[in-house]
């Protein structure tokens, strides 16, 4: 018997309408994607049709009932995800439209930002070699436009950051330290209590990217002490079993106060003239324009449903499945993890070689089987470049993923290599 | 009562009208200007303070402001109960209306600190409506802080 | 008998299950608050649910069925949109979280971009008196951080741009025309051809704001001369009775293909390595992450039921009850309609005075019977100074409104000069 | 056949094992670097045109591609294809190449024209694998317009 697997699993399996489907040929689903994306239970998504069908109206400056309705559930869903990730203040928690822009709103702000916030020639901005594109390019685009330098941590063997070079990176000339919580690649899961500290120590702001640990971590921010709580943490709605079009930007909130708009427009503004306009506060200072509103009830819903299923059982269930693949992923023949072999040291997402076979190749054998796995370079291409692969094939679990989904992918892999000959 | 007559109480429609202590007056140690960004509602307001720490008085609270009957009345029922009193009274008359506006119409208030301000009950009821009654309320606050900083 | 209304208006109204909806005391909904956003019909909701629970996956990275299946519905949608708007090339359409974002974007890539599209000092901004903020802003903050000028057509006493000033205004200083194809306020409909003619003489670029345009008007882009289509025009789903969380951009390929990127992350690259990245082409470049994939499927339904109820139909309905509202409007004493007064020259949504009575105590009385109108600046500060207003009421109608509904209306506006004693 | 069969054709695997023409080779007019950006793969392409105008031969095609199966046989299908034609010859073959990968597997394909090329049938049916087959051939495509820009 595998230990840590979720109690209800065959529960909440029925919540996720999505897992009853069959592929070409009547397979049955597997789906080994939502590091890529979640699937949405049917609570998210009755949620979001009984917003449309009774209470759809604009929020905010709309008085009537509707606008009332639909202003409430709005704020209701900031407050529940502000609960979700223990936001001190609820006003800290700011819609975007994905992690992505949440990212390069802060790259943005800090870009037009006034005074010692923005990084400058001779400034340093730190990032690592496991991120996501979603969190270089910002900082690239960033340092180019104010003349800082962009330095980055790289990986050891293992896939663990090199640490080795810490003193030299994060130095009184370091203005922003960001990097990911767990890796979309490796699994790794980043010491953030660690880094954010030394960060802190020389002033300068930690972003963390929490788009892979929002959804398996339990994250706590008012319980952190202050010194190692990051500046801004980001994550995206798809990921944790909400709909598409809505992520979160949780920012300190005396940070957030002092920086620049970034999209003008909207209810974003306190009053405009034609020359010129004053701004609102936080959140609403950051959200120009219509929000997400349906996305965000959606979302709300989504992360009411992970906590009422526990954090605490979701991570025991992704560290036992992880624990079941990396023994299964083992077994087969020319097969190379990257990253971190050891459950603990990771999360829920595992990239792989096979040799003879092109990751492409690997996804499409097996999505012949009704095993859907992501191939490619998952939007991490320099670490695939640091491990001296161009793609590899990634299978990605979550709180719905049974132990015989794991058996379907390793069977799937050996069938894999008979059908290419190889070995 | 209907919820539109709860709303629209006589001594609302009443402050509404007679706008007490409007006009922008001098002395004033402090000037603030509040917008509610939803609708474009704005208020200027001045106060005057008499002494110094929470026993000072406040001498006068003077207004400029555009707005609905919700927003004027409460800038009218606000200086009328707060002008003359301490500033730790008027504190706890400011603290019992923002209790008020923000319980949802659930919250019990004290008749005899909120006096007219209880009218505005019905107003808490209607989400989109409490930024109007806090408007000038808010401004108060932040005018005497600004005032005490300056001190 | 009123000419020009939708000839199966019944069978419409059934479409959007939330005109079923009753309100506080048992009264029925009279939504006339369109402009802010539009309600969405059961095929629009249903394609959403279909998506979310039979083909959820993330685009283009995913190889697998369902990946493929995602992705295939993520691009129809920007070929039902394309359609939409007769766009010259699919890929010309790029889809954003709102109308505000769309506009930003085209301001943030202006201000990075190189060579003589950049604005500078010396250079001209042109916006208008009538432009929702969400087209003032974006300027403001682009010719403050270029030290290029911002300059602006006033209105007519009837709610008409000022043209006489249009020599004065569109020099050869003159990079950039910025202006809504109809006023959100003031119904105005603005002459685009000629416009955009005049700014294309001297070479500037020309962005539309068809926030409100897109709704109601048949758009054939393709069918415009060279000359008269503006470079870039923008709406938002909402209005168009699809979901919040996702607006397009639709932008001259030549134009967009020379433009820097605007957000960085996830699919808008070529390659990414740690010093530096190349970037893919349009669409991709300017739809950074995850993009809105569940709303673009309820939007490409939502365009593809206006254009089955027929744009031209919809104007033709849009005009009749204007006219309609307009006369009964007219008809209440001490009410003041500020924008043009007749039907031709207008769109859907009216905003009026009523002499002692404020916007907010006018649309709380109508709510009180059921309807829905917005009160304030409507996003339109100051279009609202320049009639010495500091806010209104407006009432805007879609396919959906009655002429029963104008008829509630204009009886609770007669009931609020009762309730508040007036005249 | 299975679709997995029909996509891996026993003539696909066999290109992509034997990878025709591989390497990158002089002379050449033009290179290209194409990326498939979902995935990462890459084909860095050269051709040597022998003449002018489209009546010139299509001296060499050399190429560098790391990809998958698909990917790296359609670059040596294509290369055993072209190399040898003329300009036009080629441009017919490309079209037609680029007509069934188009066609979501439901074109004709002429297989006189294509030849091994018909292979790719099966993945056109495949819409995430269209873009594998087609790296090379736009890179082809690439090529050519430079090198007749820069002549
Ligand atoms: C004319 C106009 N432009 C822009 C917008 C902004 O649209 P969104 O809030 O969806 O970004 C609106 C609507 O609010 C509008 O009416
Ligand atoms: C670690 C990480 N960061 C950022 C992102 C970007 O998220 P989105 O595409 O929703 O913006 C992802 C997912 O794609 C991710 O895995």
């Amino acid at each position: 018997m595998i230990q840590g697997l979720l109690p209800d699993l065959a529960v909440v399996r029925k919540d996720f309408p999505i897992l009853e489907r069959t592929l070409a040929g009547g397979v049955p689903l597997v789906y080994l994607d939502s590091a890529n994306t979640s699937q949405k239970p049917q609570v998210v998504i009755d949620a979001m049709v009984d917003h449309l069908e009774r209470h759809n109206a604009n929020i905010a400056r709309a008085m009537h009932q509707l606008g009332a309705e639909s202003t409430a559930a709005f704020e209701e869903a900031r407050d529940k995800v502000a609960a979700f990730i223990g936001a001190p203040s609820r006003d800290e928690v700011i819609f975007t439209k994905n992690a992505s822009e949440a990212l390069n709103l802060v790259a943005n702000v800090l870009t037009w930002a006034e005074g010692s916030l923005r990084p400058g020639p001779g400034d340093r901005v730190v990032i690592t070699e496991m991120e996501h594109h979603s969190n270089i390019v910002p900082w690239q685009l960033l340092t180019q436009r104010t003349g800082a330098e962009l330095a980055w941590f790289g990986l050891t063997d293992e896939g663990h950051l090199d640490l080795s070079r810490v003193d030299e990176l994060i130095d009184e000339r370091t203005k922003v330290v960001a990097f990911t919580w767990v890796s979309n690649m490796l699994g790794t899961i980043n010491p953030v209590a660690e880094l954010t500290r030394r960060a802190h120590e020389i002033g300068a702001i930690v972003v963390v990217d929490a788009s892979q640990a929002a959804p398996q971590l339990p994250i706590d921010l008012a319980a952190m002490p202050e010194a190692e709580r990051p500046d801004v943490v980001v994550f995206t709605g798809h990921k944790v079993v909400g709909p598409t079009g809505i992520g979160v930007l949780w920012g300190r909130g005396d940070l957030l106060s002092q920086l620049p708009p970034f999209l003008g427009g909207g209810e974003m503004i306190e009053t405009v003239r034609m020359e010129r306009s004053t701004y609102a506060g936080i959140p609403h200072r950051f959200e120009a324009g219509t929000p997400p509103i349906v996305e965000a009830v959606g979302l709300g819903a989504a992360v009411e449903y992970l906590a009422a299923v526990g954090l605490e059982d979701i991570r025991r269930h992704e560290h036992a499945i992880t624990e079941y693949a990396l023994e299964g992923l083992a077994s087969v023949p020319g097969l190379h993890v990257i990253g971190p072999k050891v459950a603990e040291e990771r999360g829920g997402a595992i990239s792989f070689e096979l040799d003879g076979v092109h990751p492409h190749d690997i996804a499409q054998v097996l999505d012949s089987r009704g095993v859907a796995v992501r191939a490619g370079h998952h939007c991490a291409k320099p670490a695939h470049a640091r491990f001296g692969v161009q793609s590899s094939t990634r299978m990605s679990s979550y709180l719905y993923t049974t132990p015989a989904e794991i058996d379907a992918l390793i069977d799937a892999l050996n069938y894999t290599r008979s059908y290419f000959k190889v070995g | 009562m209907s919820d539109l007559d709860s709303l629209y109480q006589d001594v609302i429609l009443d402050h509404a009208k007679r706008k007490l202590n409007a006009g922008l007056r001098e002395p004033f140690e402090a000037e603030v200007h509040h917008v509610n960004p939803t609708c474009g509602d704005e208020v200027t307001l001045r106060v005057h303070l008499d002494g110094e720490g929470p026993d000072a008085t406040v001498a006068d609270i003077s207004y400029d402001a555009l707005g609905c009957s919700i927003s004027t009345s409460a800038a009218s029922v606000m200086t009328d109960l707060l002008i003359g009193r301490t500033l730790s009274e008027a504190d706890t008359v400011v603290q019992e209306f923002l209790a008020m506006m923000r319980g949802k119409g659930q919250y019990e208030p004290d008749e005899d600190v909120l006096e007219d301000a209880v009218a505005f009950q019905g107003t808490a009821r209607l989400s989109a409506r409490v930024k109007c009654a806090l408007l000038s309320w808010m401004a108060y606050q932040d005018a005497v802080t600004r005032a005490q900083e300056d001190s």
